[in-house]
């Protein structure tokens, strides 16, 4: 068995290997510790943060769905001054690459994070999710018009010397123009997918199960949109993909890296099988030896590359 | 807390099966460290069907046969696809999980239970006994059929004093547990450990609000990951100057001190 | 135990009960038919025809996905002519209301097609499937523009009799917005959703299962995304909506008639269960009188309508 | 066509575990109707994961008994669900589905399978013996350990004439079903039936293209309906003028002429 090289480079971020954990299905990244070493991750996506404390939505925040997940967490967080304070200096223990999520509501909200996260902070890379409505906006999203997605990824890469990330939304008539949009502001790299918007009803009680009415659908109902996202998206930009949505499995993995991902992420499968991430990572090794690829960033978008 | 694919040793109806009380028994390491009230995620089928898995609280814990036993009542599918289970086969168990009651070193421990609420405070009537604590137990059901089917036997076995009430009389005082509470004196000093709907468990914490007694509640709430990173199982805590925050039922409960717990939270 | 009265009104179309079979899944009403008796059902949805007729996309055209199922058949069908011709006297002998579900790639196919079949062809009405690309106007997709949205609608609406239903695409940043253009078109009815785009790759291959690289996503998988549209567009416009996507039981019928729908259709459900219009009918009724609703039409929109 | 929750008889392993082939008798008035190269679509779980139904052959009939055997091999997620089901346990069955095999009435009817592509004609070997034909098996596969595995004693059964050709020589002629039929002279005259990898019937049709044989192949194809319903399942087929059009091959087939179908159809 010759050894796989698994590191991948996204651009300015380079990771140990091509695994990554999702922003807010694995907390500041402590809390899994005990069932999957850190130091075998490629990455882990913090918790997203605003520029307040959020108390976050009430509950019910969760909704079983077929294959699938609804959440509406709401973005409960400690705000950024607790992050720095509390938060971050556990985080740049950590042994592996540590991204931060940022969310906001306004460009101000986002530029304000930026500022206070840099590359001597002992992160890795900043998420930038914009998946939020712009309240100074009259609650248009930024992560469905190409022109704000543009300016507040503009406004980030300004403000920090931390490659920046562009999280974008599934719910657009056209991930591609979102991604082209992006990558004119700048990002470094595209993560996809967040969730799919959507709900699910208490007919006993006849109303939604979740309090807040509607949540993000995740989990392996929504794969196939992701990995369709991934390869449009993938043909589309020059910069590199994180991919994710419904990962569980090693196979999962692979068919986004064969859809042009770099690296993939995952969310919801790690309330499935904790040990997702690792279990992700050897399939990925065995399945570079079984094809004689060296490079498992050989991988990426050989399902497209090798039809044109 | 540890991950890991555990063989069924039992697994039965307990009762009236009509009303779906199982009892189940895994073979685990999981029995070395647990505690009494917390709890285990179970996958209850291999598949994606369905795809998350479920909270059950470790009803019983034998530490030389290295076994924990839960107890359940059929709801949904998960449950339903669980109770296919058969002895011999594994699943797969995340535990032990969350920050259970306090073990009373002395006084008298006061069971307050509501329904299958009874389920987890088996282990911690179990364990003040061993520490030489008395227990008495104020178990409020639908009616004597549902008290038999959900482990009366397994309380009769310990020893202590139990109360009932029924809503039909058909077993103790008719009623709810708040009756029976109501209709003792606790005069002994010591603590109190409710589990129950939380309708029922903010009563009980009105009831002692003016008194000694120290509340701990078991809380409930739909869960992702049970470890504290998806932070979809939160409950409303608020200080003693009425400061609110958010406590996760999964990692900081689902025991929590019954007082700070804001019963009726809206946020 | 009293009757419960299953018959709903959607505006100019009444059917005997709320359970339809949705277009592509149910043939041309004949094929189901030793299993799941055709006067049960509310309506039939058939295969959706194009003016000409069309040999669809190369196999595979099936992938199953976690909880759902991804198809290319590409609009396979005899054309309008052999249609009207062939199957059309078989059709008008159906017991139960039958749906023309027309596909075009520019207004005038639709015209054309609209045009053929009226009242006195047998038909219960015409569903509008505007989810393929206009050839004439560069690929822009009519589901995904607004506008093109209510001109063909409007184009369909002026020259047949018949009840003109606006089948959603939900591949799109806003649903309600196409719902409200295809209401100014005329749309009498709106059903949603169609499928969801995605794919899937064959790791071993590295190449995607599907013949046509992306195909629709359909089944319970989708239900959550189906059932938060069909809420929206319910509180957004005035015209009844036929609910659809992922409906297997009567409790997944109910959530989409307590969300806002008037009726309900099945699709990859029929796959999974022949008798699933059967179940799905008796459960609903059962519900009702478990609830004390003497008419079926009572549940629409009770979730929200209990909220506001 | 029936849909029915049919009771499992008997369900085994075939020979070497490792090739996991795997044998499934079910009780089910399916037995009744079926016609030798129907399938059955078959719901292998009762939840949601995987989905859809898998279509499987139909590889015995007993219409006394009213049993039917299904003869499949492990592949992915769907047979493995599969494996598990025990005899007792009810699994629901939609069927029988197609257009099956012609019965010859005289002459010699030769099978030619490729690898498990013999399953679906055991059946019809069955009744052509019943009609007093004789039957011809040539039938290619891996190696020994294959063929035994995957029911060559069900055929041996039958006492009919068999031929066997493996990749590796173990057993038969070492080659290709095809080189086994170049071995024999099939002077006299009748029916063919083939089934296999469709690269092989693409063969087998060549081969006795300018002879009066007719051939009769089956083909498979992802399926969602079973029934004709939803058009997933199509092969291409060619009238004598040449002219292309669709045939269903859950509904129309599978089993086709072979001259009229398109073997390498890229549209
Ligand atoms: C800490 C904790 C300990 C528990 N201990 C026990 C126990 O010892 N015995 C017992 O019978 N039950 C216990 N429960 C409740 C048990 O988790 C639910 O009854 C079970 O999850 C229902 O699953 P289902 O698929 O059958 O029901 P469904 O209603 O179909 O479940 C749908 C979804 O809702 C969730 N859900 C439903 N009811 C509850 C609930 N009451 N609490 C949390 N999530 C819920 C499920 O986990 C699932 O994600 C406990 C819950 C928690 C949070
Ligand atoms: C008419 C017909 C008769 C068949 N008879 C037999 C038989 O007697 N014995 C036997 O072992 N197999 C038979 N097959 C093939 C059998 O259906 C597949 O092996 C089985 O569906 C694989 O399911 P899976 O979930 O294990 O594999 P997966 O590869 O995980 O299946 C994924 C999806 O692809 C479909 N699929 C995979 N392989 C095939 C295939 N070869 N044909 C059609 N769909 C496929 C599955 O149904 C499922 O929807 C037959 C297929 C057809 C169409
Ligand atoms: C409980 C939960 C909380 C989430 N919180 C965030 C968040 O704070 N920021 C963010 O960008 N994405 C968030 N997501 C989205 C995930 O990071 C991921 O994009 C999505 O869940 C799809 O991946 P999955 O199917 O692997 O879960 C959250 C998802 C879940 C399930
Ligand atoms: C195999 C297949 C073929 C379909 N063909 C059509 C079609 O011709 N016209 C159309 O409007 N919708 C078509 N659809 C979409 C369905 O009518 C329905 O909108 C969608 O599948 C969601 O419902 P479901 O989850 O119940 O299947 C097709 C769906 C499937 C699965
Ligand atoms: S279940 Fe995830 S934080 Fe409690
Ligand atoms: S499987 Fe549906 S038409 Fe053949």
């Amino acid at each position: 068995m010759k050894t796989i090289n698994t590191e991948v480079k996204l651009g300015p971020l380079a990771l140990r290997n091509p695994v990554i954990t999702a922003s807010g299905t694995y907390g500041f990244g402590e809390e899994y510790a005990p069932l999957c070493p850190v130091e075998r991750l490629g990455g882990i996506t913090l918790k997203g943060i605003t520029p307040e404390p959020r108390m976050g939505n009430p509950v019910p925040r969760l909704a079983e769905t077929p294959a699938g997940l609804l959440n509406s967490v709401g973005l409960e967080n400690p705000g950024l001054d607790e992050f720095i304070a509390s938060y971050l200096p556990k985080v740049r223990e950590l042994p592996t690459a540590a991204i931060a999520n940022i969310s906001g509501f306004s460009v101000e909200d986002y530029t304000h994070m930026a500022r206070a996260l840099q590359k001597e902070s002992g992160l890795a890379a900043i998420e930038v999710n914009i998946s939020c409505p712009n309240v100074k906006h009259g609650g248009m999203h930024f992560g469905t018009d190409p022109a704000s997605a543009e300016q507040v990824i503009a406004a980030v890469k300004a403000e920090t010397d931390l490659p920046v990330i562009a999280k974008l939304s599934p719910n657009v008539t056209s991930i591609v123009a979102m991604a082209q949009a992006v990558a004119r502001g700048g990002a470094d790299i595209i993560s996809l997918i967040n969730t799919l918007l959507g709900m699910s009803i208490d007919i006993e009680k006849q109303r939604p199960v979740l309090a807040n009415t509607m949540g993000g659908l995740s989990g392996p109902a929504v794969r196939p949109v992701a990995v369709r996202m991934v390869w449009e998206v993938s043909q589309a930009v020059e910069i590199p993909i994180i991919g994710m949505g419904g990962i569980l499995t090693w196979q999962d993995a692979v068919e986004f890296l064969l859809a042009g991902a770099s690296a993939v992420s995952i969310g919801t499968g790690n309330f499935v099988d904790p040990q997702a991430p690792l279990s992700v990572l050897e399939g990925i090794e065995e399945y570079c030896q079984r094809h004689g690829v060296s490079n498992v960033s050989e991988l990426t978008g050989l399902a497209w590359k090798g039809n044109i | 807390m540890r991950l890991e694919d555990a063989k069924i040793v039992e697994h039965e109806i307990m009762g009236d099966p009509q009303l779906g009380m199982m009892r189940l028994v895994f073979k685990t390491e999981i029995a070395k460290e647990a505690h009494p009230g917390q709890f285990v995620q179970l996958k209850v089928s291999s598949g994606l069907d369905p795809l998350l898995r479920r909270p059950i609280s470790i009803a019983g814990v034998d530490t030389d046969k290295n076994e924990i036993t839960l107890l359940y009542r059929l709801k949904g599918k998960g449950t339903k696809v669980l109770a296919q289970a058969k002895p011999g086969d594994e699943l797969n168990l995340l535990g032990p999980l969350g920050q259970g009651f306090t073990i009373p070193q002395s006084g008298t421990l006061y069971l307050v239970a509501g329904g299958i609420g009874a389920f987890p405070l088996l282990p911690l009537a179990q364990k003040a006994l061993e520490q030489g604590v008395k227990v008495c137990l104020f178990w409020g059901g639908e009616n004597q059929r549902f008290l038999e089917s959900a482990g009366m036997h397994l309380w009769e076995d310990l020893g202590i004093t139990i109360e009932v009430s029924t809503m039909d009389g058909s077993m103790g005082i008719q009623g709810t547990v708040l009756d029976l509470l109501r209709n003792h004196e606790l005069t002994e000093s010591g603590q109190v450990a409710v589990c129950g709907p939380m309708m029922m468990m903010a009563s009980v914490n009105e009831f002692f609000k003016e008194t000694d007694f120290e509340v701990e509640a078991s809380l409930e709430e739909r869960m992702g990951c049970g470890v504290g990173a998806c932070l979809g199982c939160v409950c409303t805590l608020q200080d003693e100057q009425g400061k609110l925050r958010r406590g996760k039922v999964c990692k900081d409960g689902p025991v929590f001190k019954a007082k700070e717990v804001v019963w009726n939270a809206t946020v």
